[in-house]
């Protein structure tokens, strides 16, 4: 095994190797399952530091073992994956921090924390998987590892919750399986490098590869939370407040919105797909989830759905920057993958600080919270206005992009998808940011906790602190040459490229 | 010479163990860890054989076939033994400590009768493996039948007692109607050797017929619909260790033998519509046992019907590898899918038994309350076991699917594809539900009996095994291509 | 060589195969269903036997007589599980027949009545 | 003539076949079809197959009905339900499995009359080998030599058969019947040697005519059975040890053979050129006293344990079912 190969690895086992060995911690050692906790993630961001950089400067990682006949698990970092890989890497260090502090004192630590960390490796190996067949593996451990942390509660709802979860995505998965065994039956093992394998076969299996477009689509699109495909992501709410994090932020959904960004630029090839006549229903669907997603979300009253459903609609965004032909829209979309990771884990961050000092867990409830516990509130506002799109905040450049790209391919309609979008964004978070900071609180919170000086537990304040901070970072920074801006410029020239 | 004493050991070293442990029953634990130890260097061996000299054949007695019975160590019965040596050696770490004389007279007795049987079974499935004289395996028919029954109704409730005695009655008329075809077959071609058949079948109406009636024996003892009644109850109230053997190995016996006969003696007699008819048997096992495991209450009863389900997948490897292309794949899918399906099973019902015996008794799977966090380490692997029935990569259950799948579109079989992904959807509502009712919180940490670490650990293996195996698919691909039936590899190109 | 009609010792060996057949399938007490498996058995073993005598040599063909020797002393071990296992079973449920599918799985109502007949009868 | 003959045999046969299974009294069903089993007998000499002719006899019908007349007793004493009269019904309508088997009936005949021209068998093959197998009995050439493989797993059986039987419960000494039958004793201590030195002479003439270790081994498991009858025996059964050894030495010789030829020899059950019939000997022999023990204790029907010994049957539920319950 080459030393770049190895330092793949060392990625995936950084968080899995913690993950394992946590299973088997006693309930009570909680120093010891901290601490693997917080090296795992410190070593993962180090390490994919270290694989950005290498990458950056030219040299190329891949590792290929023997899996099935015929058929290798292949790794490897293009500028895709480092894009998905440094995102989970980050927040999972954020989020790893949140959820100690979240999960104080409850139970069955050793369990959560062992899946929370299966279902991070499961995210970088999809972020890393060099073909379709290891995509696939890690994508269906991505759902069984979550689903764990999703029932973590262990009450009915969150069963249901749990089991409607699963039913979609391993429906999902199926899908997804049957769509690689036929394309592969078609056109041999499909690794994500090579492009353009489907230029040859465009014509002579149009009808062919269209439905395998959809199969793809319908696959991955259940954990992109596509409309028709979403319902799990509300009834999923009732998992605690990290998990809801990692799933929306992380791992789960932005895992669907990557694999359809595969499927489009590594598999089909934007060409390739523009010449089946694809990429306009996708269009199409995105916008519809985008729209419906904020409809619905205005009419949520508890705060964690709004929030999911806030998510439906922003994850369509990269789904529309992807399926809108022509490099501007690709890194509207692109960043996009990025800045909604931040904004909205800034936000359930937020969420989660409210119920666990305050007990609120409705909209209605947040009248003058910004006083009790400004530092939350502020963060939850950028994460809220970036949503919106108020510049310079990092949702705008992404909503910015995305317009131009739409206009520049000659799809005015999108224009106007945006809009509106941008026009319920506001109406759904407008309402709470007023409420937090204009309104008086009551007179006694609904289950009020004390954290010593601070608002809150330390633990649950750094981490909305910092991604607040990277939203606005991303947004003004966006034109220095480390920003996800600059990252999406680069691969969207390389898509588009000679 | 090199090879004899390797046929031997696998063989004779369960069979002399189980003898004196039947004589000396103090010694019957030391004596299946000495038989383990035995077999695994002679399986050992005998790949090393395998891999470097090809196909290993010993003429017992030194006549050959057709006077004498000839043993045969190809790659598919090599491909067996592994499976079977890998089971018995961990069933066997299991039983060590399942059946402890130490806590009560009631699992003396039955510790001092498991020893014995449990290696007449283990040598009877050797037997039947390496065997290639379809009246010899008739006789590992019936020792296998016998053993199996034996130690289902070791359990000594009324619902095993009762449900080994139906087995046995199965059992047994479905051996007479397997002999009553090699009574046929033996007049027609004057051999019992799987070898010689194929060079001296011939098509007719009493081949056609001995055939059937071979087919239909062995499919009730494989278990497939609608010849699957006495399997649920036999292999959910035998001893945990037993329901592994059964489920894992015991089942699959029979189902070799119908390759062997369906692919190595009688290829040319087999027509697509035949292949067809236990391709759709197949499919209604994988979708009706699946439903049923489903709905059942208690929790060894579900993977009893998930055990017929899952044998049904077998059973689509005959059209699949009966179609005009990827015929070698499916073969190689179907067989990667048994071994898979054998850890993962094994693995589900050592982990059952652990859950059930630290409930004393209990296996109502609405009482699982707080499964995943009084039994941690069993709750895993029946979790990861299932991620193997279910067919989530990277487990050997998906690399079997993959083949299977494969090999369907390329022969242009799409139904079948069909019937895999919805079993596996199937497969993953009755594995979550049991694991969404393990999940719930334990109101009391009820009077949980500590079971041995070794009886959670070997689970955990086992279910490790299965789950990784997709990383073994190519080896094992390799190991079956030694001596594949030469019907499976078409003339021109080679296998995809 | 002395004469003899083989079709009639081969129609005798399928009815036999058949009547223990039908009785397996027809008759539920364990004793008419170990008897019927006998009969089946020695059904099979006709049709054996008459195919070897029916070879041209000068003497039957030995091959499937020493088959039949090995199959009556599989079918007497049989019986005598068989036997023995249906007295277990009869003893337990007080019935000589094989009770419904649905009985036998489920297996709780046993256990209260057996539970202190086991050590007593376990006990040395 | 003879064709007559067979006609008639065979027509009984098949009548008595379907009364001992369809007969309304279980015992008439049993007694018919140890009838049956002794016309078989008559057809297989018919066939020109005195071995299995014998074999039959002697434990196709006399041993198999003795096991299950005693079961039967046993299980009428017992019973709570009394065997039910004839046609206690199915699971499967009658007239479907009967129009069912018609068909399986008509396609047997059918195949295996069709079976016109057959290749020659083995028997050139076997007789051509027959000096060089060290026996000149061709059944007994295949069963200890070219086949002796098959006959090893069939020594395994038996072994089996026993253990299983052992595992599942503890015996019920037949009743005491010396003091009903005084001229039982007289008889039995004139039958009993001369069937065991009958045993000895089958066994020996099997090299050469009709018998061998499994004729032998019937009739001596006869003699057990009769020594059980006759109440002797309880005594030596106390010494499980040597019971025990005595079952299984057949199968732990036929080991021993089967490995020490594979040393001799390289090949597993090949004997050394020229003694091949002292190997068959020896094996015969061991395997014809675990033959006899195993058909004896199979008709006791359990496993003798010290506390049922010297006491008179166990007729309680519980005490037949003892072993078997364990959890």
């Amino acid at each position: 095994m080459t030393p770049q190969g190895l330092l793949l690895v060392g990625i995936l086992l950084s968080s899995f190797v913690p993950g394992v060995m946590i299973f088997f911690l006693k309930e009570r050692s909680h120093g010891l399952r901290t601490g693997l906790n917080l090296l795992g993630a410190v070593v993962k961001l180090v390490l994919v530091g270290v694989l950005v950089v290498n990458v950056y400067q030219g040299r190329s990682f891949s590792l290929t073992l023997e899996f099935l006949p015929g058929l290798p698990f292949a790794l490897g970092a293009d500028a895709n994956s480092l894009l998905f890989v440094t995102l989970s890497a980050f927040l999972w260090l954020w989020t790893t921090l949140y959820a100690i502090g979240y999960l104080e004192d409850s139970a069955h630590r050793s369990r959560f924390f062992g899946f929370f960390s299966l279902c991070v490796t499961a995210t970088i190996g999809v972020a890393l998987s060099a073909n379709l067949v290891t995509f696939l593996m890690f994508y269906e451990l991505l759902t069984v590892s979550t689903l764990p942390l999703v029932i973590h509660r262990g009450t009915r709802e969150a069963m249901q919750g749990g089991i409607r979860y699963l039913a979609y995505t391993l429906t999902g998965g199926a899908i997804l399986l049957l769509a690689v065994v036929w394309i592969q039956d078609l056109l041999g093992p499909v690794a994500f490098q090579q492009r353009g394998v489907l230029d040859a076969v465009v014509d002579s299996h149009r009808t062919e590869l269209q439905l395998l477009f959809l199969l793809f689509m319908l696959g991955i699109g259940v954990k992109a939370a596509l409309v028709p495909l979403h319902g799990w992501l509300p009834r999923a709410m009732v998992a605690p407040a990290p998990v809801s994090a990692l799933l929306h932020a992380v791992a789960v959904v932005k895992a669907g919105a990557f694999g359809i960004v595969r499927i489009v630029y590594d598999v089909y090839g934007v060409e390739s797909a523009a010449r089946l006549d694809v990429l306009q229903p996708l269009a199409i669907l995105a916008s519809v989830t985008i729209i419906y997603g904020s409809i619905r979300a205005l009419f949520q009253d508890e705060l964690k759905k709004r929030l999911a459903f806030s998510t439906v609609s922003q994850v369509s965004y990269i789904v529309l920057g992807t399926a809108i032909l022509g490099p501007v829209a690709t890194i509207g979309g692109l960043v996009h993958l990025i800045h909604q990771g931040i904004m909205k884990i800034t936000l359930f961050f937020g969420a989660g600080n409210y119920a666990e000092t305050l007990g609120i867990h409705r909209v209605s409830e947040m009248n003058g919270v910004g006083r009790r516990m400004p530092w939350t509130t502020a963060a939850f506002t950028i994460g809220a206005l970036g949503m919106i799109g108020v510049p310079p905040v990092a949702g705008y450049i992404s909503k910015w992009y995305l317009q131009k790209g739409a206009v520049l391919a000659g799809e005015e309609w999108v224009a106007l998808v945006l809009g509106a979008s941008s026009l319920l964004n506001a109406a759904y978070f407008l309402p709470i940011l007023y409420r937090a900071w204009f309104l008086s609180p009551p007179e006694r919170w609904p289950a009020e906790h004390h954290f010593g000086r601070w608002e809150t537990n330390w633990m649950l304040l750094v981490p909305p602190l910092v991604t607040a901070a990277l939203v606005v970072l991303a947004g003004v920074l966006a034109e220095s040459p480390f920003s996800p801006l600059a990252w999406a410029k680069l691969i969207a020239a390389q898509e588009y490229g000679p | 010479m090199s090879h004899a004493g390797s046929f031997a050991s696998m063989i004779l070293a369960p069979l002399a163990a189980a003898t004196l442990a039947f004589i000396f029953p103090r010694l019957g634990r030391w004596l299946a860890f000495g038989t383990a130890g035995a077999v695994s260097i002679a399986f050992a061996r005998l790949t090393r054989l395998l891999l470097d000299g090809g196909v290993q054949v010993h003429r017992v007695g030194g006549w050959g076939a057709p006077l004498g019975i000839d043993l045969r160590a190809d790659g598919l019965a090599v491909f067996m033994l592994l499976i079977t040596t890998a089971i018995g050696a961990a069933v066997m770490l299991y039983a060590l400590r399942y059946f402890n004389a130490r806590r009560s007279p009631a699992e003396g007795h039955q510790e001092r009768y498991f020893w014995p049987l449990f290696l007449l079974l283990w040598s009877a499935l050797n037997a039947l493996l390496l065997s290639t004289d379809i009246f010899n395996l008739y006789v590992t028919l019936e020792l296998l039948g016998f053993s199996a029954v034996l130690l289902i109704a070791l359990d000594g409730r009324r619902a095993a007692l009762t449900a080994a005695l139906r087995y046995l009655f199965v059992s047994l008329s479905a051996s007479l109607l397997y002999l009553l075809g090699v009574a046929i077959v033996y007049t027609r071609c004057a051999t019992v050797d799987l070898t010689l058949l194929a060079t001296r079948a011939q098509p007719g109406f009493p081949l056609t017929i001995a055939i059937a009636l071979m087919t239909g024996g062995l499919l009730v003892k494989s278990a497939l619909i609608p010849g699957h009644f006495w399997l649920p109850p036999a292999h959910a109230n035998a001893p945990a260790p037993v329901s592994a053997l059964l489920s894992a190995l015991v089942v699959k016996g029979s189902f070799y033998i119908m390759l062997r006969l369906w692919f190595e003696a009688f290829p040319g007699l087999i027509t697509p519509a035949a292949g067809n008819l236990l391709g759709g048997l197949g499919a209604a096992a994988v979708i009706w046992g699946a439903l049923n495991a489903l709905f059942q209450k208690r929790l060894k009863l579900l993977v009893a019907y998930s055990t017929v389900a899952q044998l049904g997948y077998l059973f689509l490897l005959f059209p699949l590898a009966a179609g005009h292309e990827g015929r070698f794949t499916a073969w190689s899918g179907g067989l990667v899918f048994l071994a898979s399906h054998a850890c993962a099973k094994a693995a589900m019902f050592l982990s059952a038994g652990n859950v059930v015996r630290a409930r004393g008794g209990r296996d109502e799977i609405a009482h699982l309350e707080g499964m995943s966090s009084l039994q941690p380490i069993s709750t895993f692997a029946f979790g990861l076991a299932g991620l193997s029935l279910i067919g989530l990569p990277p487990s050997g259950g998906f690399a079997g699917k993959w083949l299977l799948l494969r090999a369907g579109l390329a022969a242009g079989q799409g139904w079948w594809v069909a019937v895999i992904l919805i079993g596996s959807l199937l497969a993953a509502a009755y594995v979550a539900r049991v694991l969404v009712h393990g999940f719930t919180r334990a109101p009391v940490p009820g009077p949980a009996r500590p079971n041995s670490p070794l009886m959670e650990w070997t689970a955990l293996a086992l279910a490790i095994l299965a789950a990784g195996m997709g990383f073994l698919s190519v080896w094992l691909t390799d190991l079956l291509q030694v001596g594949a039936p030469a019907i499976l590899i078409p003339p021109a190109g080679g296998a995809p | 060589m002395m004469y003899f009609d083989d079709r009639l010792y081969l129609i005798a060996g399928a009815a036999l195969i058949t009547i223990g057949l039908y009785a397996l399938l027809a008759h539920r007490h364990f004793l008419r269903r170990i008897l019927a498996l006998n009969v089946m058995g020695s059904g099979v073993f006709m049709v054996l036997i008459t195919y070897s005598a029916r070879t041209a040599g000068s003497i039957p063909d030995p091959v499937p007589h020493a088959m039949v020797i090995t199959g009556i002393v599989v079918s007497i071990c049989a019986t005598g599980l068989a036997l023995v296992l249906a007295e277990c079973v009869q003893a337990l449920t007080g019935r000589t027949e094989l009770s419904d599918e649905r009985e036998t799985s489920e297996h709780t109502g046993a256990r209260p009545d057996t539970s202190d007949e086991q050590h007593q009868d376990q006990s040395p | 003539m003879l064709y007559l003959f067979d006609l008639v045999l065979l027509v009984v046969i098949v009548l008595l076949a379907w009364r001992s299974l369809n007969d309304a009294d279980l015992f008439r069903g049993t007694v018919s079809f140890i009838a049956l089993g002794l016309l078989i007998a008559v057809a297989w000499v018919r066939l020109r197959a005195p071995d299995v002719a014998l074999a039959e006899a002697a434990v196709g019908s006399g041993l198999t009905g003795a096991l299950i007349l005693s079961a039967l007793v046993r299980m009428r004493r017992r019973g709570r339900d009394a065997p039910r009269p004839n046609h206690a019904g199915g699971a499967i309508p009658r007239r479907l499995i009967g129009v069912l088997l018609l068909a399986l009936f008509l396609c047997l005949c059918g195949a295996m009359l069709r079976l016109a021209q057959w290749p020659e068998g083995l028997t050139e093959t076997a007789l051509a080998e027959l000096p060089a197998s060290g026996v000149s009995n061709p059944v007994t050439a295949v069963l200890l030599n070219y086949r002796s493989y098959d006959t090893l797993l069939e020594v395994a059986v038996l072994l089996l058969a026993i253990v299983g039987v052992w595992s599942l419960r503890r015996a019920e000494w037949p009743g005491d019947v010396r003091e009903s039958y005084p001229l039982l004793m007289p008889l039995l201590r004139i039958v009993l040697p001369t069937l065991v030195l009958a045993a000895a002479y089958v066994l020996w003439i099997g090299t050469s005519k009709p018998g061998g270790a499994f004729q032998g081994g019937a009739l001596a498991g006869g003699a057990f059975v009769l020594m059980l009858l006759g109440g002797f025996g309880r005594r030596a059964l106390r010494h499980r040890y040597r019971m025990r050894v005595a079952l299984s030495c057949g199968l732990l010789v036929f080991i021993a053979a089967s490995v020490g030829t594979m040393l001799l020899t390289g090949e597993i059950l090949r004997y050394p050129a020229g003694f091949a019939g002292h190997w068959i000997l020896a094996i015969e022999a061991a395997a014809l006293i675990s033959i006899a023990c195993t058909l004896g204790l199979l008709y006791l029907g359990g496993r003798p344990e010290e506390a049922g010994d010297g006491t008179p049957v166990n007729r309680s539920v519980n005490g037949s079912k003892n072993g078997s319950m364990g959890r």
